[in-house]
């Protein structure tokens, strides 16, 4: 019988997942809102309720349908992306002591979201039988092989001092310690760009590029188009808790509740990656993979270093 | 999880995996085969978490979705029809395959169900993840460096036979394939003396005729 | 509540599936899924106007396969650093020289991917 | 589930994995057999750590050896079908007749 | 035969209030009108007509593309809307096409979304309900091909033969005519792209012919959009391309009010700057035609300056034509973005290469 830290009945699990989902995407919309019409120099009154009614007219609209597209991978893709969103968050400590389920090798199962997160946006593009979101799909594996390493490498280097793979433990590390953002420096901006990649933000969303009408989402439209509008914004929600866990200690921090704290740091997070998402372009895929293969992989390489002398010293 | 849960998740997970492998053959669409190879193995990989090495199942979810990604990109790219549009027929001596196949799976049930194994169970469930991480830095550290140094060949000579062109200019200008009989030019590969060209290929090879020395000239 | 690694595995898969089925229920919803059931005209790949003359699915020529192929072996390097991530902190320098070597060896293999052009679209 | 239950599923895998690389003409989808051939070796492999070596590690190192295996069969293999199909524009096994020559 | 269902009251009443998904349909002269829309709040550009609910036709269509706006139209998702800005719609060819004079343009987009939302309007698709290509119930298998590759399955052939690439490879090529009304290309512009996975192996560039301006045709009157706007739209476009939709809208509010100096060199403080617009095109499009070497990033550098001085009052040289063959030999070889990217880019001197002959003055 092996123990594991926190773990709830998979009933309360699951709804508690669901629901942090939802949430988190409903605040990232209205996040991409507000910074959307700032940057525009529009008013922000109404940029508050503007993701609820563009929802709603995207739920009336028609579903998709091409000349000859394999249905079934189409509407698996977004589905297994929120399910890896799902997934990713489920190992992630939601309260003080509180998670659905802090098993032992926690950083393996988010490693594991991703790389079949990165399967679904393929799927997304291969689906339509549609040229544009087919170069799109490819597009986006190669950034996505890319990437991989990147938040392998932090993640690890995170485990160094928490002697665990478990997330739970990370956190308890950095409370008697300091947190990880300032004891492991260059963590943050590698996790940041993993996290734009992954859930198709900002400067690094290659899948759903303007450039190719759209990308991935060319062909789609109604229920479908929401449901994958929703899948990238839970992605993020996961990362950003994931950041919030790793750098930011999670749920540590005096009086506010467990669950409180990580809600505000992690709503930090959302706000700097659509921030960031906002003010740079996005980054050509040649160049990409390029600069993550021969400099963001290097830099990784040093943060393991570091991290490793700053455990043991 | 009481042991009767455990069981049922393993003959779901077991039947899954087996059924998935055999949709690998029988699809059409190359992608389909790809993924639910993918699928028969997060089945087995989960089945490993059933079997409380859980390090390994969870890593084998992450590796096999890297590897099939990879896979299914050079499926698509080499394989006729890779949308299955058309009804894939790409099966030689299928009888011979199925007996060997249906023999080997018999072979080796027999193997499973004649050896006496006396069950043994873990000493410290708790503690496999750090045991393992010990012996990988103690007693097989040798094991480590050779996977090592095999992992950078592998990588050398994955690079040196697909990339098109490296530091000296295209990979085949230049390099002519040595005669099978040696001193004899016209047993050199890639030369059609009998002019009866690849049996799926649909057209010529790379320059046909005798004069095979500027052979790769032309590429 | 400490509870069983497969009690918390129970828990991450049912979370994962309904989250997944509630999705796919949306992305189902009054969907054709009979392509001729919407005219056919409206079904055609979009280009900015034109038809294609053949399907979109054909042998597409990704062009950065030497890469993917330099990080199937990179990525078994993964698989040896989560155990010794676990255990470094009591081994001390001995584990952190140890991966570094493992480490310089596999970054070779990368250098000389980047340095053959195989980074670059081929 | 006991030893003999796994090593079974474990056969049949090999068993789905040989008529696969034998039943198929084309390199990629043979490539495809020998990983399932490898994924019923690496669950046998799991089988009798779990109930017959009683927690000893070397036995979860001999997984990651064959999963090793398989990678580095995967990547030498995807090369050398890009090697052969830029020399000899052939993509399956019917297409390299020359060598028997 | 659209299925068309009336929307639930409750999400119609919520989707009413939603800024309008519109795709354009850019003409001659049709930049105004997209400044116009982008810079609106209640109104959405968006990359393709799958997105949208009603099609906008901004600006003349000449007589040769007018099928490819019939296959635009029939792509946006029935119940569907066509509003065509200043003309009537017959002229089009559209026959339920609203016809809406610029200045109300928004309020009548506003209007239209409510009829539809309503299930009180669906104009029926132009092009043929079936395929013309009989395929249902031919060959061995019933879906029309035959073999492994050949025949004509489910109505479509497959690419064929394989191509060798430039890395020696064989593999399929992708013939596409990316059409005149892409998201983002300049107006009136065919590609014709040969395209070997994500790398353009082949491709032409060709403007859609234009016929003779009938009377006062286009935008009502209004003569060539000044050199300001068409700047200011060419940049509005490509920030919209590379995904900065905060900052298109804000230039585009620019190019539909007056301009000022002042308002363009705080427009170059805001894109000028490492990590903002100069990410995605630094060293990318690097082209040198006729003498002039550049890349996207120079380019819309020219833009601004050119912009300022005409703010300014003082006299700018028209853009030179450019030659399209050149052109398109330079662009052999890159990705597909980056080419897409580096034709938005041009779109000032592409615009003056399709334009009206009797407006080029």
């Amino acid at each position: 019988m092996i123990e594991v830290a926190g773990a709830a009945h998979p009933v309360v699990g699951a709804l508690v997942v669901v629901a942090v989902l939802a949430l988190g995407a409903m605040a990232v919309a209205v996040t991409e809102s507000v910074v959307t019409a700032h940057v525009a120099g529009s008013p922000l009154g109404s940029a508050w309720s503007r993701p609820w009614r563009r929802a709603a007219l995207v739920l009336a609209r028609p579903q998709p349908v091409t000349e000859r597209p394999d249905t079934l991978l189409w509407v698996l893709a977004p589905a297994a992306y929120v399910g890896m969103a799902a997934l990713g968050l489920t190992v992630l400590p939601l309260g003080t002591v509180w998670a659905v389920a802090d098993v032992r090798t926690g950083i393996v199962v988010l490693g594991s979201a991703e790389v079949l997160a990165m399967v679904a946006v393929f799927l997304h593009g291969w689906a339509p039988n549609s040229p544009l979101p087919l170069v799109a799909g490819y597009r986006f594996v190669a950034a996505g092989l890319s990437f991989l390493l990147l938040s392998i490498f932090v993640l690890i280097a995170a485990a160094l001092p928490a002697e665990s793979m478990s997330f739970g433990r990370i956190v308890a590390s950095q409370e008697d310690g300091a947190w990880n953002v300032l004891r492991q420096p260059l963590g943050l901006p590698l996790f940041l760009v993993v996290a734009l990649a992954v859930s198709l933000h900002g400067p690094l969303d290659v899948a759903d590029a303007g450039e190719l009408a759209g990308g991935t989402t060319a062909e789609v439209s109604g229920p479908a188009r929401l449901a994958w509008g929703f899948a990238r914004r839970a992605m993020l929600t996961t990362y950003a808790v994931a950041t919030a866990v790793v750098f930011l200690a999670g749920p540590a921090g005096p009086l506010l509740p467990g669950w409180a704290w990580l809600a505000v740091k992690s709503l930090a997070v959302v706000v700097v990656l659509v921030w960031i998402g906002q003010r740079t372009a996005r980054v050509p895929v040649e160049r990409f993979v390029r600069v993550a293969w021969t400099v963001l992989l290097p830099l990784s390489f040093l943060h393991l270093a570091i991290a490793g002398v700053v455990t043991l010293a | 999880m009481t042991g009767t849960w455990v069981d049922i998740a393993f003959g779901v997970f077991a039947v899954a995996a087996a059924w998935f492998g055999w949709r690998v053959f029988v699809t059409d669409s190359m992608v389909r085969a790809t993924f639910s190879l993918l699928a028969s193995f997060l089945n087995v990989g989960a089945i490993l978490v059933l079997l409380l090495a859980e390090y390994l199942g969870v890593a084998m979810f992450f590796m096999m979705g890297v590897e099939m990604t990879v896979m299914a990109i050079y499926m698509v790219a080499f394989m006729m029809n890779p949308a299955g549009l058309n009804p894939m027929q790409m099966v030689h001596q299928p009888r011979v395959a199925v007996v060997v196949g249906v023999l080997s799976t018999a072979g080796f049930g027999a193997v499973a169900l004649a050896a006496d194994l006396d069950t043994v169970a873990i000493v410290d469930p708790d503690g496999t993840i750090r045991a393992l991480g010990h012996e990988l830095m103690g007693s097989s550290m040798l094991v480590m460096q050779v996977v090592g140094v095999t992992l950078v060949a592998t990588m050398v000579g994955a690079v040196v036979l697909s990339a098109a062109s490296g530091r000296f200019g295209p990979a085949d200008v230049g390099s002519v394939p040595p005669a099978i009989v040696p001193g004899d030019d016209t047993t050199r590969p890639g030369v059609d003396v009998g002019g009866d060209g690849g049996g799926h290929d649909h057209d010529h090879g790379h320059g046909g005729g005798a004069h095979g020395h500027d052979d790769g000239g032309d590429a | 509540m400490a509870q069983s690694m497969l009690g918390a595995f129970l828990a991450v898969a049912t979370a994962t599936v309904v989250a997944a089925t509630a999705v796919a229920g949306v992305a189902l919803w009054r969907r054709p899924v009979d392509p001729t059931a919407v005219a056919w005209s409206a079904t055609l790949p979009w280009l900015g106007g034109h038809e294609p003359e053949t399907h979109a699915w054909n042998r597409f020529h990704a062009r950065y396969y030497p890469m993917t192929l330099v990080l199937l072996a990179f990525e078994m390097e993964m698989m040896f650093m989560y155990p010794w991530a676990v255990v470094f902190a009591e081994l001390g320098t001995k584990a952190l020289v140890e991966m570094a070597v493992f480490l310089a060896l596999l970054s070779l293999g990368v250098v000389y991917l980047w340095r053959e052009g195989g980074l670059a679209w081929q | 589930m006991t030893v003999v239950t796994v090593l079974l599923v474990a056969a049949v895998l090999l068993g789905i994995g040989t008529w696969g690389v034998l039943s198929q003409q084309s390199f990629v989808m043979i490539m495809m057999g020998f990983e399932l051939a490898i994924n019923g070796v690496m669950l046998a492999a799991g089988a009798l750590w779990r109930f017959t070596s009683g927690g000893e590690p070397r036995g979860q190192v001999l997984v990651v050896v064959a999963m090793l295996v398989m990678a580095v069969e995967a990547a030498i293999g995807f090369a050398l079908v890009v090697a052969v199909s830029r020399a000899r524009r052939a993509d399956t096994t019917e297409g390299i007749a020359e060598l028997r020559r | 035969m659209a299925v068309t269902r009336p929307v639930p009251g409750r999400l119609a009443r919520w989707a009413g209030a939603a800024p309008v998904p519109v795709h354009v349909a850019v003409g001659h002269g049709g930049d105004p009108v997209l400044a116009q829309l982008r810079a609106d709040r209640r109104v959405e550009v968006v990359a393709t007509p799958r997105h949208a609910t009603v099609l906008v036709v901004a600006g003349h269509v000449p007589e040769a593309a007018r099928t490819a706006l019939h296959a635009t139209h029939d792509q946006v998702r029935a119940p569907r809307a066509t509003v065509v800005v200043g003309v009537e719609g017959t002229m089009v060819g559209i026959p339920h096409a609203v016809s809406v004079p610029r200045t109300g343009l928004v309020d009548g987009l506003v209007a239209v979304q409510h009829d539809l939302l309503a299930g009180d309007r669906d104009d029926p698709s132009i092009g043929p309900d079936d395929n013309p290509v009989a395929w249902q119930g031919v060959g061995p298998h019933g879906q029309g091909g035959e073999g492994m590759m050949g025949g004509v399955p489910w109505g479509r052939p497959m690419a064929m033969p394989p191509v060798e690439g430039r890395d020696g490879l064989a593999l399929d090529r992708l013939a596409l005519r990316l059409g005149p009304f892409l998201a983002g290309l300049p107006p009136l512009l065919v590609v014709d792209v040969g395209l070997q996975g994500d790398v353009v192996e082949e491709v032409a560039v060709e403007p859609v012919p234009a016929d003779e301006p009938p009377g006062s045709m286009g935008t009502d009157g209004e003569d060539r959009p000044s050199v300001v706007i068409t700047e200011l739209v060419a940049l509005a476009e490509l920030l919209a391309l590379v995904g900065l939709a905060g900052m298109a809208v804000r230039v585009a509010r620019l190019a539909t009010g007056p301009v000022t100096p002042g308002d363009v060199a705080g427009l170059r403080r805001r894109l000028d700057r490492p990590l903002g617009l100069r990410t995605a095109t630094d060293g990318v499009g690097r082209l040198d035609l006729s003498g002039r070497a550049g890349d996207i990033t120079a380019r819309w550098r020219a833009w601004l300056d050119r912009a300022a001085a005409a703010a300014a009052g003082d006299r700018v040289p028209p853009t030179g034509t450019l030659d399209l063959d050149a052109l398109a030999h330079e662009l052999l070889g890159m990705e597909l973005g980056a080419a897409l990217l580096s034709l938005a880019s041009l779109r000032p001197q592409l615009a003056a290469a399709t334009a009206l002959p009797a407006v080029a003055a």
